[in-house]
């Protein structure tokens, strides 16, 4: 949001400078038509005000303005100038195009601005003849904010989230409230690895292609630690091939957990954590090769997948294995709720780990989230009866910029 | 004998996936290399653009801008041979330009395969690849007053003063039409930002599918006055000019795709019915 | 494998690598044209099965990936952003360097804020010295931690509160809808009834399945239409039982249940939806590989 | 020491970065930029982890003569070949590095295989939309309907197609569907978060004392 503001006047001025690059070469000959045609001079612009940018880092100023009175035709821009004193020299700051009417002193600019130092400014119209220069205003100074007013929804529901979690902490921890309903793509890892048990075959394990600052692979190396353990109970090798290189400790961590918690670290091999490629495609090669190859029977594709998923799947269903896949890329989950047998969608990704351990202390957040959308559904109502009858300020509340 | 049946039905049910592969391969493969030319429906926009073109008198000069690259090659270029397709066969003179750097080559291949190829367009006199300029807006708005300044030697390093067909090019005044061939920044929505209005140009604009709803307003405002649409509006321009060719092959596999991926499931539906009644 | 294959792969690789680092051929389109085309037709061989020649493509594509992907990051992340400044501090003294930035706070002195990343990146890479593996634990509690925090607000920001915003909608808008919403209820009840007391009990027969049909399809058709009557209205609800779906501490049975349905109905809509979508997209890129592969037809033939 | 430390330093970055979002103050949001640079420089020594992973498990398949060990010497050869030009040479736009090695072997490969997905939206079209239950039934009819509006033929079919195909797809069902997974999974995603802020979930981080 922030740099979305901050670089937009950024781009018009840099475009700016470019363009006057250009007019100063193009300023002869229009010069000669608009002395022809007898020009009047350029007005200032009218109505300029400085003020402290609202909810920044204290590091900018706003400065804005109305066009000047009267038909301009041949107005180009504005120009911006500052200076420490109303009778000092003023230096130019900036420079926009004749459509914008307001500017910011940002620390992108060459002239910056210094906490709490007084400025004033001047605003000038320019076109190929010259500019007009308005009054001084000023002085303004830059003071920093500590909280973001427009983000308070936000902490709301950050506070109401965690009060609901603690309060759930405490009633799970009495052994009440313990239901979740049945998931069935949960439900289902058992048997798959049972399966590949059977079938005397690799179980293999695919955390999705992003790294790990994605939340998806995260949550899906918590799953590898439950589905590492499974695989070792049942004693069938797991296959983790790993499409970004900080994934791979992870994996191994996560994998290594897995069958101590299932008391058997001795079978654990670090050779089947494998790295295969940053690149989504050789990636996803290189995974079409280990199903066909070493014949894996069991497939779990948990993580943030993208066009990667269908091959993967399809392919993974031609060798015949149980596949259960759960991500929270609306756009993959068609592919994956097609060709795999179960499919964790969206949130049932996220809830696998609560519900696999059944911990009280993972269920707390996992209730959390079913009060957050009691609180949502009851908002959507009542939100839309208010706009039904044109009270508009809980959206006027929930914009955020 | 049921059970002969029975068996057909299952095989068919669950047929082994390289069939459907094949057919894929066939329905998408085979009109790129032997074109059907399903019939099509021209949409408004290329209408607009098709007729911009055809109202202008024989020998008009246009002025051509190719801002794409090999990645949207598939979409773009053949809308590009299309454009000069009509150009040509209406004798017009092109003068080309780039914003992209990788724009010329794809220029020069298009005037190679079309206008020198098919109608014998002599360079520097029927038409002339400027080449690349570095500069974006800032180019646009120089042509306004100058393209002479703006490109003072063509593609190939010749200076413009030794190209006759420069020698009646001016600003944007010079043209009745500027073809801009957009896939992204800067382009249609610089030169309508920056130039359409000021130097009152008549802008048409062939864009990829992505650009779509972005320049749909532009054209609903008349700012751009016709403009193709991605491989279905390259497909419908090709139609109109009566000269299907790499986009009308490009649609007819989509086309081939799609109906054959809709006939998989109708007829796994029908083998699924069918194999349950048998059985039932 | 029989060794003749590996005769076969040498000779693969071999003229690859010729074509590639030999300086003659790079004048040569066609060289382009040439390896290009061979590698796709190797990897489209895959889908007929698995074979030598899809082996020698899929391993080449993993080995030349990584070392890009890998380059890439020395190049263009390790050495300038992390390496080459300590290393300039380090050797320079580092006063110039730092007595040019701007201290936030004042809190680390820059140089030591630059050296930090150095440290983790260090302690990751002490996995690959055993016995104290277990540090580089540090260097991920740092990356998780940083992602948790991050993504908590993002989330919270566009796909919650974002999408809770754009979903706060008149429901019933437009002149004299009221009216017409009041209509489409009584018909909705009609229905409901009609269900409860007609359908429902209805024994087995031809005359039976042809009384549910048209009930059924009289549903649909009045679903449809009030759907596209009341968009807004469609959406709030259409979301509160994708909602309720996703729902974990009851049961779905009885009401809840039913909305449920709804819910998960309306997500296979939606899979349904992006998945004829995309289509087109997948053609199109079939299309463009295949029209190169053309070129390369035409330039042999 | 083992797994106290690294949860001190989750927990942390994970609360600052939390804070952070709501204090626009230049200085707090500095130290946020920071980190973010951080992370991308210790993301980007993991590569040598990664390459370390595929040299040490070919090699020993190689090693140990496993099947299709010359494969495995296929990739290491090509990974060290391409890593010597790319680190002597740099990774500029105009070298051998990416003109050849980059453009004509990873390109085309990367191209081809997006491209069999063509292939398997078809198979899986084939196999999957087969109305058994009310859920495939939605499915199936959906798609073949955005499907039809998507081409010419739809259209001269009858002419409502095309807009059909865009409501469902832009304003009707796929738009709150993907609503309801949206903020569901937000929700998932918001606990995730913090039951690793908080170290409620400690599993990944291994075991140890």
């Amino acid at each position: 949001m922030r740099s979305m503001q901050f670089s937009m006047p950024k781009a018009c001025a840099a475009l700016c400078l470019v363009l006057s690059a250009f007019s100063g070469s193009l300023a002869e000959p229009i010069l000669g038509d608009q002395q022809a045609a007898g020009v009047r001079a350029l007005l200032p612009p009218r109505d300029v005000q400085a003020m402290d940018t609202p909810r920044d880092g204290g590091l900018s100023l706003t400065i804005r303005w109305q066009p000047p009175s009267g038909e301009e035709a041949g107005l180009l821009g504005y120009r911006i100038y500052r200076a420490d004193s109303p009778n000092w020299e003023f230096r130019l700051v900036g420079q926009v195009d004749r459509n914008t009417m307001e500017y910011q002193n940002i620390p992108n600019d060459s002239i910056k601005v210094q906490m709490g130092k007084e400025y004033y400014y001047k605003v000038a119209a320019y076109d190929s003849l010259g500019e007009a220069m308005s009054e001084a205003v000023g002085p303004v100074k830059s003071r920093p904010t500590w909280f973001d007013i427009h983000r308070l929804p936000i902490l709301v529901a950050i506070v109401l989230f965690f009060g609901s979690v603690l309060v759930f902490f405490r009633i799970t921890k009495r052994g009440k409230g313990l239901f979740i309903r049945r998931i069935a793509g949960i439900a289902a890892m058992e048997e798959a690895v049972g399966r590949a048990t059977e079938l005397g075959r690799p179980v293999l394990y695919v955390p999705g292609i992003m790294d790990v600052d994605n939340i998806q692979t995260i949550a899906s190396m918590v799953i590898l630690v439950d589905v590492a353990k499974l695989a070792a109970q049942y004693d069938v090798p797991i296959i983790v091939p790993l499409n970004r290189a900080f994934v791979v400790p992870m994996a191994e961590e996560s994998v290594r957990q897995g069958f101590l918690n299932a008391g058997r670290p001795d079978s654990y091999d670090p050779d089947n954590v494998r790295y295969l490629s940053d690149e989504q495609f050789a990636f996803t090669a290189g995974v079409n090769g280990i199903m066909v190859r070493e014949k894996t029977a069991a497939h779990f594709f948990l993580g943030a997948f993208f066009a990667e998923s269908l091959i993967l799947s399809e392919m993974g269903f031609s060798t015949g294995a149980i596949q259960i896949a759960g991500t929270a890329n609306i756009h993959q989950l068609p592919f994956f709720v097609v060709a795999c047998d179960y499919t964790l969608i969206g949130e049932e990704f996220y809830a696998a780990t609560a519900y696999i351990s059944k911990d009280p202390q993972l269920l707390g957040p996992l209730k959390g989230a079913d009060f957050m959308k009691v609180v949502i559904m009851a908002l959507l109502v009542v939100g839309s009866l208010l706009e039904l009858f044109g009270v508009h300020w809980l959206t006027g509340l929930l914009t955020l910029s | 004998m049921a059970d002969d049946k029975q068996s057909w039905l299952n095989r068919m049910a669950n047929l082994d996936k390289r069939w459907v592969f094949l057919c894929i391969l066939l329905a998408v493969g085979f009109p790129l290399f032997f074109p059907i030319g399903l019939p099509m429906r021209p949409s408004q926009p290329v209408k607009d653009f098709y007729e911009v073109l055809q109202a202008l008198p024989d020998g008009s000069m246009i002025l051509l801008s190719g801002d794409y690259d090999p990645g949207t090659k598939a979409e773009l270029y053949p809308q590009n041979v299309a454009i000069l397709q009509q150009a040509c066969k209406k004798h017009m003179k092109v003068v080309a330009i780039a914003l992209w750097p990788t724009g010329p080559p794809m220029l020069e291949r298009a005037f190679n395969e079309v206008a020198v190829g098919q109608y014998g367009y002599k360079y520097g006199v029927d038409y002339v690849n400027l080449g690349f300029k570095e500069g974006r807006e800032a180019v646009m708005v120089e042509m306004g007053r100058s393209i002479r300044h703006a490109f003072p030697r063509d593609f190939y390093g010749t200076p413009i003063s030794q190209i006759p067909l420069m020698d009646k090019v001016e600003n944007y005044n010079s043209f009745p039409v500027l073809i801009d061939i957009s896939a992204g920044y800067p382009g249609t929505k610089e030169f309508v930002q920056y130039t359409q209005g000021r130097f009152n140009i008549t802008l048409l604009s062939a864009a990829p599918a992505v650009s779509v709803p972005e320049f749909s307003a532009y054209y609903q405002s008349r700012q751009i006055s016709g403009m193709l649409t991605g491989i279905a509006g390259g497909a419908e321009y090709e139609a109109l000019i009566g000269h299907p060719a790499l986009s009308a092959r490009a649609m007819d596999g989509i086309s081939f795709g799609h109906l054959v991926i809709i006939l998989f499931i109708l007829l796994g539906n029908v083998f699924h019915f069918l194999g349950k009644r048998t059985s039932a | 494998m029989a060794p003749r294959n590996f005769i076969i792969l040498a000779i693969i690789a071999a003229v690859i690598l010729v074509m590639l680092f030999t300086g003659a051929f790079s004048d040569f389109q066609s060289l382009k044209l040439w390896v290009g085309a061979l590698l796709t037709l190797m990897i489209f061989s895959f889908l007929y099965k698995d074979n030598p020649f899809y082996k020698f493509a899929e391993h080449l594509f993993v080995g030349v990936s990584a070392a890009y992907w890998m380059t890439k990051g020395i190049q263009t992340t390790l050495w300038p952003n992390c390496l080459r400044p300590v290393l300039l501090d380090w050797f320079q003294g580092g006063a110039a360097s730092v007595a040019a930035d701007h201290l936030p706070f004042g809190v680390l002195p820059y140089g030591v804020a630059r050296v930090i990343p150095a440290v983790f990146g260090l302690i990751l890479l002490t996995r690959l010295i055993g016995p104290i593996g277990w540090l580089s634990r540090w260097a991920m509690a740092f990356i998780i931690g940083y992602a948790a925090g991050t993504n908590f607000t993002r989330y919270l920001q566009s796909d919650f509160v974002g999408q809770i915003y754009n979903t706060l909608l008149p429901v019933v808008n437009g002149p004299g809808a009221f009216g017409v919403f009041v209509a489409y209820a009584v018909i909705a009840a009609a229905l409901i009834l009609a269900y409860r007391f007609l359908i429902a009990g209805l024994q087995r027969g031809a005359g039976a399945v042809t009384t549910r049909s048209i009930f059924w399809i009289a549903t649909v058709v009045f679903v449809l239409l009030f759907a596209t009557k009341f968009p807004n209205l469609t959406v709030v609800t259409g979301v509160i039982c994708g909602l309720i779906y996703f729902f974990f501490s009851v049961e779905h049975k009885g009401l809840f249940g039913w909305t449920s349905r709804i819910g998960i109905y309306m997500l296979m809509l939606a899979f349904g939806a992006t998945f004829g979508y995309t289509v087109m997209a997948r053609i199109s890129l079939l299309i463009g590989r295949m029209s190169d592969l053309g070129t390369w037809l035409g330039r042999v033939f | 020491m083992k797994r106290q430390i690294p949860l001190l330093i989750t927990f942390f970055f994970g609360i600052f970065m939390i804070i952070q979002y709501f204090i626009p103050h230049h200085g707090v949001n500095e130290w946020g930029g920071r980190f973010q640079g951080w992370t991308i420089i210790v993301l980007a020594f993991a590569y040598v982890l990664g390459v370390a992973n595929v040299l040490r498990i070919s090699l020993e398949k190689v090693y140990r003569k496993e099947a299709d060990w010359p494969f495995k010497l296929v990739t290491c050869i090509s990974l060290v070949l391409m890593m010597g030009i790319g680190l002597v040479e740099g990774v500029g736009e105009d070298t051998f590095f990416v003109r050849r090695l980059y453009n004509q072997l990873y390109v085309p490969m990367g191209a081809t295989m997006y491209s069999t997905l063509a292939f398997f939206i078809a198979s899986a079209a084939y196999r999957a939309f087969r109305i058994r239950t009310w859920h495939a039934a939605l499915l199936a009819v959906t798609a073949m309907l955005v499907m039809i509006g998507r081409i010419p033929i739809g259209q001269g079919i009858w002419s409502g197609f095309p807009r059909l195909s865009d409501w469902i797809m832009f304003e009707g069902p796929n738009m709150v569907g993907q609503r309801a997974i949206l903020i569901g999974a937000a929700l998932g995603a918001i606990s995730t978060g913090l039951k690793m802020v908080f170290g409620i979930e400690r599993s990944y981080l291994g075991s140890g004392d």
